[in-house]
């Protein structure tokens, strides 16, 4: 199963003489609007997953809003699919807006948050944004922070062992980064005798729940720590959506070509929060979708009233799902030792 | 009236000023959150650490062996399993060294479920804690305690693990903890305007108001009798006490009469306290919320039978957690994979029928 | 006559070769060492992992998710410990992904004391491990054994535990392993030959004789009875196997009966042997050398005392490690904190005289 | 307790004008016979340790043998005494050559060596040169490899609180860096909010255990680790005793007054492999002592009799003090609960 999205990860995406260069995007406007749509989709689903949090129809919430403009391009440029030709994800919990154009189904992902048995990551056992989906290599989501970047070291064997055009993806955060899980990360990747082929990828949004980062990081940008494994290293703003875009097609060429590490450390923001359990409230952080917008109405790519009719429809749309989501049944106690094992439960047999 | 998460600033706060308390540390513990329960807000000495369990766990061992003192906190117990390595070479300073060092270092970790955690905000932590020698290991069920078990802790020369109940966080005390204002509802009122801080506007620059807190210590190893009883011992701590106290105080209507023990410390623990009850009542159930199997309740259990398995009048008993990979979120599933009281009810009610 | 080492690589290498294994990894597992215990010397998929145990165990999760098989080792069981957490993790992919994902892989990692190994060279780790749910966790105590369980955790879909008794590491089996050189002191000889990295001179270029190894698979979950018995139960497994049969055997000649069951895996035990062992005696020891606090043969007691409280004709024990905090350098240290065969006559001794 | 040793560190010990420059030397030749005397004794102290070993008078030997151009001039500079005034170390198991100019008992090296209950580390418990100095401020040295790096944090936080010239000095081996806890320890000691006066030393001797450190460092110089920290860092040779004195020194002064972190790797041998499990024999290393008397002879500052004499007299000192050992008596069963907790016996009271 191979992603028509993986395809639009080419060049081609880039026009040299057609719309883009008369609206000053270095993108061509089909895809300009298609991550645009995107954004704003994941975004309104975020939000649809904070209302039903605080409606009392789930018991925590967190996710990715603010993270749009960096994982959005990423989603569209994943080469999704099953095994080890395709790319594997060793992803953290505020990856909504990167599968989202990967082509997630919104009310999956309210399943989840009102932990339904109907729930396909999880089964309602879960956390939100605790995404699992073994067709695209997305392993479950683990909320132990950092973890991801030593399990993704196994993802890069296989796939350095495998050849190929395939990749491994691992996200995380700028506090995370702390764990010394991250360092190894850092090691594994980059030994001369097997390096891997890694995309290393930190959201850095200057907080780890309360903990501002400036009194906590000694180095300029976590990059360096990269740059010290002779790994090649970005700081990019990842709110820029043709920063990205381009800074994310540069790491996946080198990385799927070379079969060695690349690390990028996109600037984003957090627009509601660490979580619900900070409120889930709207913070006064820069919104990306909104200087997206911006752009794309200067340049004239899109008009305004297009753009608010989509996130209108897309209000619509989610709401509508969450309502029809809240019908489906609750798991059943008798089913809390199922696949401890594959196809066993788990407890003396 | 004070909650167990004020208790613990408060035990906090007495430290810093009257005992050796240097630093009280973990992620999110300084301002301006004070703790993912606010359990150091206002803590003179409460900073943020980095977010590395490992660096805070290595930190706080470094710390004792400098003599300096720490209060050292992991968010959650469930993010306490990558340091375990570090507990033990905690745990054996003093042995290693043939008594020449000693470590003075508490750490402190919410533990269990009952906040609908799911898997990563629902761990136990005794079995494995109580499996790693050289530490003492307390787990107060209430706010006194709360108080009396962390001050007992500062004051300890030896590594201390402080469990906290998530589930009891912000359950109120029956009893006064000496110097907090009076247990009325104007008192708790008070006791709020003074510690907490408020949620709403610029609070940059707010200071608490501690009240004249004076000293209060629970003996590390000593445990209590919540309720006396004849038929039947249930041994408990934290989360389940008060659900035991329940289930006890409700049976009794019915003539059956549970002695409910909070362990309170559950290393070094009452044994006295422990055996003389089931010496007493001959039937005893071990309760806890931990995965069942190489459970801690099962080592009492076995001692229990090392002691006592000729004079026992019924099969001992473990209630514990199901031995499940973790805490569904869903409501059915977390009520099915830790004791309620209902289970509790009806372990009573089987071992008070059951003849040797 | 192959050592448990040599069991182990012909294992690896039946892997490589005839199952599914892409990797074998660890701290100085491949050449030029081949393993500390050099139980992976020759194999050709071996190779030197970075020190770094949650590295290791994060890997090896990883490749298992990408359905790409390894065996990975952890050097020491006394090194496991920073990796709890990653456990915990392995142990509840399946679950957590509702059954989408499973989670091939097998850590192995040599246990226990007996080799003089002071504090950090003597660690059991079953107490922890069978803590962890979603793991099947082995412990062979002969080299047949090591091969055919080593098997069975390559064939497994779920995270397998294969722990080697440290102290067993160079003893032969009494057994042939299929494809092996016959059994006399000449077969000995001629797989040392073939397998066994020359100690001199230049090796660099060195490669194993494999012999021709078929399919030899224990399933996962099968007990052994190795000595049987009528009047005493001993549920034991890895090191303290052979040391149970020779007390066994011992005891014999003065009349006194014992059934020896090597439990070969600790989880899932095999519970039908066990329990129907000691329905049939009525007396039970359960041995291990862990520490004997919250120990997994307290677990196995518990669910004795569940199943035949009633039935039992006399207390059933734990014969387990000293609660220390480690394995004392100094050998009458090591002799007071691990049972011995002195301690196993002893204790059935005990037992078989005591009446209910 | 103030040591002499301390007062060595100072700038004084280069003698401008006096034999130093006379002898091609920038430390005075009053010191370098010094530090002489000092190499040669850990040596031959570590050559009996392994003597003890092949005689099935020890279970387990491993040491700094190879190490001594470095560790003795680090043993020089230590701020040596008890409490937060004085430097603290966390070491790892290579470091009887720094102990020794400090004023090491050789016999209690023996004493451990052997077991014996008189072992002033461990009572027996611990295996060799896992040293534990309360007196010094020598932490107890534990096998897990890298912990030192997260325990010698909580040393520094104390030290920076307490200010002063006492500062926390680490050490351990290049492979272990490869643990998450190394980086760990760079994260804490770099933090903007609380600098830690640290030196953070790894001794690289190019093995961990059998493992070749080339195909494993993705890295050019570990040192660049601390770099990415902004934390002042040299490679140096530490087989080179001036140059790891003055490096020292100079990193010394910088942790002591800036209250600081700085970092050291220095490149070492490792002359009797890694221990007596792969053999304890001599392997074919570059040796700093030979190094050394070559130079020292050249300049005239010794002569080959009379260092030939010294490591005559220490060999029959080392030998004496073994026999001395070997009739002291091993711990006794009933004690393995001892000193479990501070006064206290550790099973169930
Ligand atoms: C090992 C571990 N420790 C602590 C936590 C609790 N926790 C959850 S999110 C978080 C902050 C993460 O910050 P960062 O890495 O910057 O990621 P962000 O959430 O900001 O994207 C913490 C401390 C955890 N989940 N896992
Ligand atoms: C956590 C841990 N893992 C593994 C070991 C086993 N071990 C002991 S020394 C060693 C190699 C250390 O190499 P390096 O860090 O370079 O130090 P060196 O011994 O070369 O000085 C290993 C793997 C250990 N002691 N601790
Ligand atoms: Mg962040
Ligand atoms: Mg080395």
């Amino acid at each position: 199963m191979s992603s028509p999205a993986a395809s639009m990860s080419k060049k081609a995406a880039v026009s040299s003489s057609g719309t883009a260069s008369k609206t000053g995007f270095r993108l061509d406007s089909k895809l300009l609007v298609k991550i645009h749509d995107n954004m704003v989709k994941a975004r309104v689903l975020e939000e649809r997953l904070i209302r039903v949090y605080k409606q009392n129809q789930g018991y925590f919430w967190l996710g990715g809003p603010g993270e749009e403009a960096f994982q959005v391009p990423l989603g569209l440029q994943i080469h999704k699919g099953m095994g080890l030709d395709h790319d594997i994800m060793h992803f953290h919990y505020r990856q909504g807006p990167t599968l989202v154009p990967m082509g997630l189904d919104p009310a999956d992902a309210m399943r989840q948050m009102k932990n339904t048995a109907t729930d396909p990551f999880s089964g309602g056992r879960n956390f939100a944004s605790h995404y699992s989906i073994k067709e695209w290599n997305v392993v479950p989501v683990t909320s132990t922070i950092e973890t991801q970047y030593l399990t993704a070291i196994g993802a890069g064997i296989a796939h350095a062992r495998h050849g190929g055009k395939g990749i491994t993806i691992v996200t995380g955060g700028d506090a995370g980064t702390a764990e010394g899980d991250f360092a190894s990360c850092l090691v594994w990747a980059s030994r001369p005798m097997l390096p891997l082929p890694m995309l290393i990828i930190v959201t850095n949004n200057g907080y780890g729940i309360s903990t501002a980062a400036g009194p906590q990081h000694g180095e300029k940008e976590i990059a360096d720590r990269a740059r010290a494994f002779q790994i090649p290293a970005k700081r990019i703003n990842g709110n820029d959506v043709e920063e990205s875009y381009f800074a994310i097609q540069e790491a996946m060429e080198y990385v799927r070509k070379e079969r060695k590490p690349y690390f990028i450390e996109a600037m984003v923001s957090r627009l509601y929060g660490h979580s619900s359990a900070s409120g889930a409230n709207w913070q006064n952080e820069l919104d990306p979708i909104v200087v997206f917008e911006e752009k794309l109405e200067k340049a004239g790519v899109m008009k305004r009233a297009d753009m608010d009719a989509l996130r209108e429809r897309y209000t619509q749309e989610m709401l509508d799902l969450s309502r029809k989501v809240q019908e489906e049944p609750m798991p059943d106690p008798s089913t809390i030792y199922d696949h401890t094992y594959v196809g066993q439960k788990g407890r003396y047999w | 009236m004070a909650s167990i998460v004020q208790a613990i600033r408060m035990a906090l706060h007495y430290g810093e000023t009257h005992l050796d308390l240097k630093e009280v540390f973990g992620e999110d513990v300084g301002p301006p959150l004070g703790g993912a329960f606010t359990a150091t807000q206002g803590v003179e000495c409460a900073w943020n650490s980095p977010l590395d369990e490992r660096g805070i766990m290595g930190a706080a061992i470094g710390m004792g062996l400098a003599g300096h003192r720490c209060v050292a906190e992991i968010q959650f117990s469930d993010y306490i399993y990558n340091t375990i390595d570090l507990m033990k070479v905690a745990g054996l300073q003093c042995w290693q060294s043939n008594g020449a060092w000693n470590l003075p270092m508490t750490i402190m970790t919410p533990t269990g479920s009952g906040i609908r955690g799911s898997i990563y905000h629902s761990h136990s932590f005794e079995a494995t804690a109580t499996h790693i020698p050289g530490w003492k290991i307390v787990y107060p069920s209430n706010s006194l305690d709360a108080y009396g078990l962390l001050l007992a802790c500062m004051k300890e020369p030896n590594p201390t693990l402080y469990l906290k109940p998530k589930a009891l966080m912000r359950a109120r005390a029956e009893e006064q903890i000496p110097g907090e204002p009076p247990l009325t509802p104007e008192g708790q009122k008070l006791l709020s305007q003074m510690i907490d801080k408020p949620v709403q506007g610029d609070t940059s620059k707010w200071k608490p108001k501690w009240p004249k807190l004076t000293d209060y210590t629970v003996p590390i190893g000593e445990g209590k009798i919540t309720r006396p009883g004849e038929h039947v011992t249930v041994v408990t701590y934290g989360r389940h006490v008060p659900i035991a106290n329940q289930v006890a105080d409700q049976l009794l209507q019915e003539g059956i009469s549970t002695e409910v023990i909070d362990m309170r410390t559950l290393w070094p623990y009452d044994w006295n306290m422990i055996s003389g009850s089931i010496r007493k009542t001959g039937r005893v159930i071990f309760l806890n919320e931990e995965l069942e199997v190489t459970n801690f309740g099962e080592h009492l259990l076995r001692r229990t039978v090392d002691e006592m398995f000729y004079e026992l009048e019924a099969r001992p008993r473990l209630l514990a957690g199901e031995f499940v990979p973790g805490i569904g979120l869903a409501d059915p599933l977390e009520m099915a994979s830790v004791p309620q009281a209902n289970h509790i009810e009806k372990a009573i009610r089987e071992i008070v029928q059951e003849r040797a």
